[in-house]
């Protein structure tokens, strides 16, 4: 694994009477709105990586590790004026954007009433025009020109936005993501290329992903800032991606944002982790888990309290336990069904 | 009506539906300024500016993606691709993303995307520059396919794909662009998408083709009809969906099909359209199905003896015509 | 003669032409330590090494360029896509470049590649993990396309397609690896690509067909057996170039054919083989050639039931083989 | 445009008694020889545009303005160790490995004596394997990919060379460079990624066609040297490529070198530039015509003289003037020879 040398933007102020929350402009209810969607995101994600294990649902990719990039990164956009183009991972994002915990359920059993495919499509592919949220699909990157396509459109319509697209650092070596990062870079467009960098591409490490130090690096040669932030420093995310936003509606284009966390669970369901992986690293990894380091600096500067974390993860359970019986219960789709949505009536 | 070219058919669809509709733009390469290498966007920088009239970086899955993204989004992007042959670096943005948005999101989302290319020979392309690339695509359901033959179904079709809400794949053979002029009707018309056209009608034999070779094989019905053999001329326009009932209607009304393409033979067009009259209708047959297509090399050679080896022809299509109608 | 996985005998054949020929190699996505994520190169990298089983970034059209420069300077890649939909991205390498380097430089040039990729589906895999690929490039002169149904045709297939000078697309149907074994030959040999196997003779009718269709429509025609309804089965084999003459020979035999597959119908292998009959045999017909096919949608959905719906299975083959029997 | 920013190799010695190329190393006979092959570059590109016009071959593509990039590139290579993909503008390159005036002819005219494809394919599009050049097609950029395979193959062989490939600038933005040069990154090949900037991609300037200033400046997101130099400086280039082949032959990996310069012809014989570019721009690029310069600075040292001068273009134009008559009588391919070599036999 290639050491990692970690940028961070402006931390706020450092005097322990202010904390940073307040200097990046947000309030003690935003940081426990934030703090909250991470747990909903993670209880989620432990849910259905049971499931699967107990053979109820066929597959599952989990975003475990990954929530401080995805919270930070989804808490600087707005759900009612940005569009999200956001890769396999990003539960904590779409969360956030209007999915319910319903909605991710009935994904996971492939119910007809699954809003991202009716069931068609794999968890994780996540699509919802009401929330914003374009379409994915499993081929890796083929999001990123949408993204960029998405910030035209609206531009030659006059409409103020930003757009997000995410993907892992494996998924930033398709030619995909440089062609579409140029587009952007040529066309100023306001398009945040976020890359959740969790260190691994399945079983490749980075060092044999990428030519170069950090993907940040490749932001030069689109002409577009790169950032490099800590992932697991779901305020610094926040920070980082906030700036890029302002840059987006100030129209000075693109930003490329590489987030480095760990992915802390197998590539998916189906994979194992233990041949190309020491438990050592994987547990070493838990200990920065962003979850626990945002619980830690609230409780630390006194938003958050032992007996709130208790009631949040009570009421935050019961959600998950309602969303899977629900989606258990959901009936499927008609096999004819198979035939319909090919072209339009 | 009035007599126009095929390439300015072309020009005019494009300009009439950016006039009525905001949200139509072309993008693509040199397709500003240069009004694009064939001149078929020539003016429209001028007209419609650059943001509608976009010049792309060069990078083909770029400019599919980033308009499968716009169309997203509610536009109705034209994504020229310079030439049919170089429409491959895009094929995973065409055929996992455009064909497969509506189908995966229910209709949530969809993708009213029109891609236009070149294709074709005959024009000393080369390799690379002479390519008939449909075959690649209409495997794939989520998709729409045209290829016009005349310039008024060029305007027609091209006005029906702008307003369809899903992607359609417009192929413009480059050998026509200033070759072929014809009747263009005034107004607001359209051509539907799916239909094939009864190009004359005959008793003897069915020639079923699309593209250049229309042309080629009505010159050949008509030496030909000097001797008295009949010829019914089916021109596809449309590649995806096939018409079949205009397929099968012809099979049975004369018997006897040939199948004529530029393409190349195994696989392409022909396979398809042989396989639907051999399921629908075998019993009405008097002989076996003929194809005369390309020969199965990869690509179209540059020296001008092997370029008019690989392309058909109105001779070699009379010849294989004589030969059906005396079986 | 030992009996094997379809997986084992794939790897194996890497295996021994790899300890045979210093110049065979493979190449792909987590194919080193991780052993593929079907684990069919599992304990290779610690026989050959990590230069032997390289291990590449996430870049389909890189993997298949590398390996068309590795060719051309004389290695014999394996390239392997990780699931066969992920080969979009590389469609302009395999068909501009692995498909027309020996025509363009009239053989000064060669590609001895091969591309193995798993594909298919049955297996929960949903849209993107789930879809043949074989009808993208049957039309593509130039390549050779082969997709073997049993474990001994898998080796022996493997080892003639590394033996090939010509880039020759390896197609593993993933619902297979685990599923089918069968008794493979010991000792060096090769199964010729172009040959299609008669799985079984019989002369009431024809079902030909390819990949995992091959053992449901086996199982179809164990049930019309019982019934004395005799069925002559072909397995294709190869996809490109197609067994003409043994497709003909069994269209001729039985007067009835039915074309089988997993893959979407409009366009697919079967439109090239009823054309192929509908050419050569009409006369020899005594029922339309009918076909069997995946529905023209995008792709298998995840859902359980929809999945189901698309895929054939010995039920449905069974019954269109009645139907075809009784016409 | 966007104004260049040169940043110019070591140029040897400043002191007027040593001429800057036998800082380098170069012997007065190899300047000679390189300037030599510039101007039967020159020759062949301005004879095939007169036959063009004249209506004796059918497409042109013209390298005019770029010999200073090609032959300071090619001269630093060895033609019997190295491999090249180049691409279609690089004439200069494909003389010095070993095409002669009558080959580049005989594919003018596309006859069956063709060594590079028998006049299958259109001028430009180079190959030989006798030469150690790989074939080309049209799709820009698929070249590069091919650059990193030889490499490869030469490294698993233990063979000690380096491969170079070339490319414009804009072909700079397709998916193929950026998957080929991360490849080469990651595994440390001998590759000299030669982007030839000659400021148009067709009609498109560099700068609607580059999201950032430099196509070097992309060199650090695949973790290998950028370096940007004068193309109309043929030392500086011969330079720079130096340097990339001693880091491939010693094992430090590939280079990614941007040489600059200007396409002074239209972009082939069926291009008319007159609506994307002034006159005086170009008139202007050809006062920097690297032809000129590089005679000045030989002629300024010493080691070329105006007799030299007459006599090269003497001997030159007849060589010219042999291939093109050679390659003009010489016969046409066979019709069905349309069916040979699709397979092998
Ligand atoms: C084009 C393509 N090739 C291969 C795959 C198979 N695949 C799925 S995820 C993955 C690794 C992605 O790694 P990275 O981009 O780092 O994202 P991460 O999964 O680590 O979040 C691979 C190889 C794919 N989905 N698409
Ligand atoms: C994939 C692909 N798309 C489009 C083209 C058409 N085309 C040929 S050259 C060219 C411009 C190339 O510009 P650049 O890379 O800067 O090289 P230059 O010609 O300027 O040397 C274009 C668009 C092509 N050959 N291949
Ligand atoms: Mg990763
Ligand atoms: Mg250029």
């Amino acid at each position: 694994m290639a050491k990692l040398d970690l940028v961070k933007p402006n931390n706020g102020s450092q005097e322990e009477a202010t904390p940073r929350h307040r200097a990046l402009g947000l309030r003690d209810e935003d940081v426990r709105a934030m703090y909250r969607t991470m747990v909903l995101t993670r209880l989620l994600d432990e849910r259905m990586w049971l499931l699967n294990r107990a053979g109820k649902i066929p597959f599952v990719v989990s975003c475990k590790g990954q929530e401080g990039s995805q919270i930070g990164a989804a808490f600087a956009l707005d759900p009612t004026r940005d569009y999200v183009a956001p890769y396999y991972r990003d539960f904590g994002v779409v969360l956030h954007f209007g999915m319910s915990a319903r909605d991710i359920m009935l994904s996971a059993y492939a119910k007809a009433e699954d809003p991202n495919s009716g069931g068609r499509q794999m968890p994780g592919h996540f699509s919802s025009r009401a929330h914003h949220i374009l379409s994915g699909s499993s081929p890796v990157s083929t999001q990123i020109p949408h993204a960029v396509g998405m910030a035209l459109a609206a531009r030659m319509r006059g409409e103020k936005l930003v757009t997000y697209t995410s993907f892992g650092e494996g998924s930033s070596n398709q030619g995909d993501f440089h062609e579409a990062a140029n587009f952007a870079g040529v066309h100023k467009l306001p398009v945040i290329f976020f890359c959740e960098n969790n260190l691994y591409a399945i079983s490749i490490p980075q060092d044999r992903q990428l030519g170069c130090a950090h993907v940040a690096d490749r932001a030069i040669g689109y002409g577009m800032p790169g950032v490099l932030v800590d992932g697991n420093d779901v305020l610094a995310v926040y920070e980082a991606v906030s700036q890029a936003v302002l840059r987006g509606l100030n129209g000075d284009g693109p930003t490329l944002i590489e987030a480095v966390s760990y992915r802390i669970n197998p590539h998916s369901s189906d994979d194992d982790d233990r041949s190309y992986r020491t438990r050592e690293e994987v547990e070493e990894a838990k200990r920065n888990d962003a979850l626990e380091v945002f619980r830690a600096e609230l409780i630390g500067c006194g938003v958050w309290t032992e007996d709130d974390e208790v009631a949040l993860r009570e009421e935050l359970r019961s959600v998950v336990d309602e969303a899977t019986e629900y989606a258990q219960k959901a009936p499927l789709a008609e096999p004819e069904s198979t035939l319909d949505h090919v072209y339009a009536k | 009506m009035a007599v126009k070219l095929y390439i300015d058919a072309i020009r005019e669809a494009m300009q009439e539906e950016m006039r009525q509709n905001p949200n139509v733009f072309v993008l693509g390469e040199d397709v500003g300024l240069r009004g694009g290498v064939f001149r078929v966007t020539q003016g429209m920088i001028e007209e419609f500016g650059p943001e509608r009239v976009l010049d792309t970086p060069l990078a083909e899955s770029a400019i599919v993606g980033v308009a499968i993204g716009a169309a997203a989004y509610g536009m109705c992007p034209i994504a020229e691709i310079q030439f049919a042959d170089f429409i491959m670096p895009a094929v995973n943005q065409i055929i996992s993303e455009a064909a497969k948005l509506r189908y995966r999101t229910q209709g949530d989302w969809h993708c009213p995307l029109v891609i236009r290319a070149p294709y074709g020979g005959g024009v000393h392309g080369a390799l690379y520059h002479s390519q008939s690339v449909e075959a690649l695509f209409y495997h794939v359901p989520g998709l729409k396919i045209v290829t016009p033959a005349t310039a008024a179904d060029a305007k027609g079709l091209l006005r029906a794909a702008l307003r369809d809400p899903d992607p359609v794949l417009f192929f413009e053979h480059k050998g026509m662009y200033r070759a072929i002029r014809d009747d263009v009707p005034e107004g607001d018309y359209t051509v539907p998408i799916g239909k094939a056209r009864v190009v004359r009608e005959g008793d003897d034999l069915t020639v079923i083709t699309y593209g250049l070779m229309v042309h080629h094989a009505l010159t050949a019905a008509g030496q030909l009809a000097a001797d008295g053999i009949s010829t019914h001329l089916i021109d596809l326009r449309s590649i995806l969906p096939l018409d079949r009932e205009t397929i099968v209607e012809a099979a049975r009304r004369t018997g006897k099909v040939l199948i004529v393409h530029e393409d190349n033979k195994t696989g392409g067009i022909g396979a398809e359209v042989s396989a639907i009259i051999a399921e629908e209708a075998l019993f009405d047959l008097d002989a076996p199905i003929a194809r005369l297509c390309g020969p199965d090399v990869p690509a179209m050679p540059f020296s001008a003896p092997l370029e008019a080896f690989y392309m058909l022809n109105p001779t070699k299509i009379e010849d294989a015509m004589r030969k059906l109608a005396a079986f």
